[in-house]
């Protein structure tokens, strides 16, 4: 119990340094920090899984773009008229912000004792999905829809972010080619370390369905491990217009749909899996949207389009 | 038999904990952040690596104990590569780098 | 109220299933195929929604289906009543006649393919699926993946033409959705701490008039009006639809700004008519009526067009917030609620046609004569004049003139809020109408007034793309001959209390 | 005041502290950061119902946890696409901040 006020204690420190420090680079840092210390909450709350995400991809993929960011913005001019507002105006966002937080935590003390739950329901059809994992069970059965469409949310940000490519470079290579001296200690990290997170990025994926992990976890540490191989130089990221780049990014929706479809036939509805194999088919939707939300995640780290493939 | 194993456990963490505080002291004082950068690897991986020893003694099965030291090596990696990153940025045009 | 999938129950699946699919489609084989692919995919999508039209008016009664076949509050169900279905053949005529509109606008030359038609027709089939999943949606989380996929599909649209002044606005949309979507999520997370479900159906049974209740209800729909740009949240609206390409535009302000407003008609009609009517209904009323006001004022003094058209998208935004504080009569079933309720959404169909048109016109004009500046429209309304005429058309809805939708909208709303006793609202109507009629006339007087030297085009503008505007604007007209009294097919499914009549 | 109300009020005070964040900061890319603090406090909100309700041998109530991630994954595709808009916002103006702030 002790430990959990100090936990939050420390992650408001944090938050609120995030929001007083004056240069970006630094709040960008605090936030970070801030992410971990909320995947450390999340381990508290007992949601392993979440915890796992939040720490992959709430501050890491997060933290990257943002830090990609902050340096590439870190000299623009701000100029007088959208200086810091007036003490005036930040004392009645002080106080406007003071009573939501108030009103929220009143909210939070008076929720309902025996909390609702669909704990046991969940529970209860555990078995017709054939997963241990009950949060996995949620995701990709009970609630499939949603992981259906969240995928093409995913994909649409990509594509919103492709849109913002100048017109002479459409098709080309995204994001800046890094260079790094070969024998440097960041090359001979990123080749000891990208194996290694590739097996760990599976290992999570496929321990998903039984164990906290799956395909979202096992998807950002494996688009990890290309940023971090691209950042050493290693490797370079594929022109936008080939289409096998395309197939993969769209192979994960479109096996889920299909499978989607195909429950019509086999089982008794859109979605819905037949008993026997369940796990079956829900492991042959997971690794094309692993595949899926893993280049998706590393293309929009990467940005849009910058440079024309020499040929 | 595990009397012994829990006074090593208590030796490994405080030496560890000690460590991570030299680390945080020297991120404190040291003026710039190459420095900083220095001594915050320095201390802290040695610190992580005394609290994962005071761990094992206490972990009955061995692949989990096994497990605990591929994390402090898969943060030795991490701190060496983040490190390199940071120290990239905040001095591009190093001596020989 | 039927508890599992109903017969037509598998269409609704199709309705969201087969424009998303078409999105992927297109991505994937690029270039050329992606027009083809949203050109074919029109039409199987428009009988799709028709047969889900049909089918609802058939039974009488809501078409349900479980998705995976697992019941509520465990599974997601998507359900569409006469209102969902109304507005899923809105989205869909409205979506055709775009496709059609934008065909040679957007048409991608044969080599290489390039990025603003690739982007736009995956962009346009992507805010289809999206509409279609928040109108027939019945749980509030699946309903915010819904908002979410909208609002990636729109945002982009916005800054197709890449410029800078259309990237900040894309930018400011973005925020303001976004602030939506979190205080959207956190009224989420209120009910469900509260009530242990999610579902629209199963809420409604069991919320109870409590802190907890209303604090979810009023965090839920602030965020929806960031979402819709109602009036203190208007600010991002006038430069993001004005930004955009013409056919994108059209879409922006005659559905997506739709879909909040949507939503919020479920949150107040559907999860709360056991709770006792709130004085915030009055509230709505009043920022609405405001958006009126301040929406027609400044559209009157705007120099271009296309911004004209947006302002005036923001003061019919605020009709359509009128129809709560008088439609909501929870307990009593007041007779007149329907009458405001059928008003309200029929000014929501309408206005989509009207400023579809009107949109689509002024991208016409502004490919004809090089710029949109209202001053230099002299002489336009004898060079184009079918889209001058499409354009006074849509006009004519707006002010809510006799033979058009608009009219029938204010006239159920004037008396729903004469009879209620809430004469304010009818003031605030009438006034609308007068000032909607203003800036209607200052374009047209000036489009039809004889150019100082003569007009000449910088590109002939094909007659099909000019008949596509003429026929939406024909749509928010052939409305005005809808029946003066609550309609059949609004009313089902609407919770038995608040239909007086029955 | 058990653990998982500790949480909910940390989560009160994220929200807030976002909110200060949000209104305070004219530049667009702590306007960002100030939507994931406000994001934060919200999906750990989550967590906390989620925890309340843990039954039948669960730690915490699955439905929860499993839309939190779905949330996460939504809230970074919008970070991502704020800040792509941002960069290249800066390329065509060489500002970081919209003129007229809504």
């Amino acid at each position: 119990m002790v430990f959990d006020i100090g936990l939050a204690l420390l992650i408001v420190a944090v938050a609120v340094w995030t929001i007083a420090a004056r240069d970006t680079f630094a709040a960008v840092i605090g936030f970070v920090a801030f992410g971990l210390l909320l995947a450390l909450a999340w381990v508290r709350l007992a949601a392993p899984d979440v915890a796992l995400t939040e720490a992959a991809l709430g501050s890491g993929v997060t933290g990257v773009v943002l830090l990609g960011a902050s340096t590439r913005l870190r000299h623009a001019e701000i100029s007088a008229a959208d200086k810091k507002p007036g003490a005036m105006l930040r004392a009645a966002a002080a106080v406007l912000c003071t009573v939501v937080s108030a009103g929220l935590a009143a909210i939070v003390l008076v929720l309902p004792h025996p909390a609702p739950t669909l704990a046991p329901q969940a529970a209860a059809n555990m078995a017709a999905t054939g997963l241990g994992n009950p949060v996995t069970a949620v995701l990709m059965a009970y609630r499939a829809i949603d992981t259906l469409l969240e995928t093409v949310v995913l994909l649409l940000a990509l594509l919103g972010l492709w849109s913002l490519t100048p017109d002479p470079f459409w098709g080309g290579l995204p994001g800046r080619r890094h260079h790094d001296d070969p024998d440097g200690v960041l090359t001979f990290a990123a080749q000891l370390l990208v194996p290694v997170g590739i097996l760990v990025g599976i290992h999570i994926f496929w321990v998903g369905s039984v164990a906290p992990g799956g395909e979202f976890q096992g998807a950002t540490i494996l688009a990890a491990m290309w940023i971090l191989a691209a950042m050493a130089g290693l490797v370079d990221a594929p022109p936008v217009s080939r289409r096998w780049l395309r197939l993969i990014l769209v192979a994960g929706p479109a096996v889920f749909f299909t499978i989607g479809l195909a429950g019509f036939a086999m089982a008794d509805g859109f979605l819905a899996y037949p008993e026997s194999h369940a796990k079956l088919l829900i492991v042959m939707i997971e690794v094309p949207v692993t595949l899926s939300i893993a280049a998706t995640l590393a293309l929009l780290v990467a940005g849009p389009p910058e440079r024309m493939p020499q040929q | 038999m595990s009397l012994a194993l829990d006074l090593l456990t208590i030796l490994a963490v405080s030496a560890g904990v000690f460590f991570f505080l030299a680390g945080t002291v020297g991120l404190l004082r040291f003026p710039d952040a190459l420095s900083r950068l220095h001594a915050l690897t320095k201390a802290d991986n040695l610190g992580l690596g005394l609290v994962v020893l005071g761990l094992v003694f206490q972990e009955e099965r061995l692949f989990a104990a096994l497990k605990l030291i591929t994390v402090w090596l898969l943060t030795l990696l991490a701190g060496a590569t983040v490190t390199r990153l940071i120290a990239r940025n905040a001095r591009p045009a190093g001596p020989r780098g | 109220m039927p508890h599992s999938t109903t017969a037509g129950g598998f269409l609704l699946v199709l309705a969201i299933v087969l424009p998303v699919a078409g999105m992927l489609l297109s991505l994937v084989l690029g270039g050329r195929h992606a027009q083809r692919v949203a050109l074919i995919l029109m039409p199987a999508e428009l009988a799709v929604v028709l047969a889900i039209a049909f089918g609802v008016w058939r039974t009488h009664n809501l078409l349900q289906y479980f998705v995976g076949n697992w019941n509520p509050p465990l599974g997601v169900a998507f359900r569409a009543d006469g209102l969902s279905a109304a507005m899923l053949v809105t989205a869909a005529l409205l979506v055709c006649g775009i496709g059609l509109f934008a065909r040679d606008q957007f048409s991608s030359p044969e080599q290489a393919e390039t990025r603003a038609p690739l982007v736009f027709w995956t962009l346009l089939l992507a805010v289809w699926g999206a509409l279609n999943a928040v109108f027939i949606g019945g749980d509030l989380f699946n309903l915010y993946v819904a908002l979410e996929l909208l609002t990636f599909a729109a945002v982009p649209l916005v800054s197709l033409d890449g410029r800078a002044e259309t990237i900040a606005a894309a930018l400011r949309y973005l925020l303001f959705a976004l602030f939506g979507s979190i205080l959207y999520l956190l009224a989420a997370v209120l009910f469900y701490g509260a009530y242990g479900t999610l579902d629209i159906i199963l809420l409604s049974a069991r919320i109870q008039p409590e802190p907890v209740a209303w604090a979810a209800i009023s965090l839920m729909t602030a965020g929806l009006l960031a979402k819709a740009a109602l009036y203190p949240f208007h600010l991002w609206l006038p430069p993001a639809h004005a930004g955009a390409p013409a056919p994108a535009s059209a879409i922006l302000s005659g559905l997506v700004v739709k879909a909040p407003f949507f939503l919020v008609i479920r949150l107040w009609f559907d999860i709360m008519p056991r709770m006792p009517e709130p004085a915030a209904a009055q509230v709505l009323g009043i920022l609405g009526a405001a958006a009126i006001l301040v929406g027609s004022v400044v559209a009157l003094q705007q120099a271009r067009l296309k911004l004209l058209i947006a302002y005036s998208t923001v003061a019919q935004i605020g009709y359509l917030f009128l129809m709560l504080p008088l439609a909501v009569k929870a307990e009593t079933g007041h007779p007149w609620s329907t009458v405001a309720w059928t008003g309200g959404v029929l000014q929501a169909i309408s206005h989509a046609f009207a400023k579809a048109a009107m949109f689509m016109a002024a991208g016409l004009i502004a490919e004809a004569l090089g710029h949109d500046r209202i001053a230099g429209l002299a002489g336009i309304g004898r060079a184009l004049p079918i889209t001058v005429f499409a354009f006074a058309l849509g006009g004519i809805s707006l002010m809510g003139l006799p033979p058009s939708g608009g009219f029938i909208a204010k006239a159920m709303l004037l008396t729903a809020a004469v009879a209620e006793g809430q004469w304010w609202w009818a003031v605030i109507v009438l006034t609308g109408g007068l000032l909607a009629g203003g800036y209607v006339f200052l374009v047209l007087a000036r489009a039809l007034a004889d150019p100082i030297e003569p007009l000449r085009l910088l590109t002939t503008v094909s007659p099909s793309r000019q008949a596509v505007v003429v026929a939406l604007a024909l749509c928010a007209v052939l409305l005005g001959f809808v029946p003066l009294r609550p309609s059949e097919l609004l009313q089902i499914g609407r919770p038995a209390i608040t239909t007086g009549l029955r | 005041m058990s653990d998982a109300t500790v949480y909910g009020l940390c989560s009160a005070v994220l929200v807030g502290l976002g909110l200060f964040g949000l209104i305070v900061h004219p530049e667009l890319l702590r306007k960002i950061l100030a939507f994931n603090l406000i994001g934060g406090g919200v999906f750990l909100l989550f967590g906390v119902v989620a925890r309340r309700g843990a039954a039948a041998g669960f730690g915490g109530d699955p439905v929860p946890q499993a839309l939190v991630i779905t949330g996460l994954v939504v809230a970074f595709a919008a970070t991502a696409l704020a800040v792509a808009l941002l960069r290249r916002l800066f390329q065509e103006t060489g500002r970081t901040t919209l003129r007229s702030d809504g």
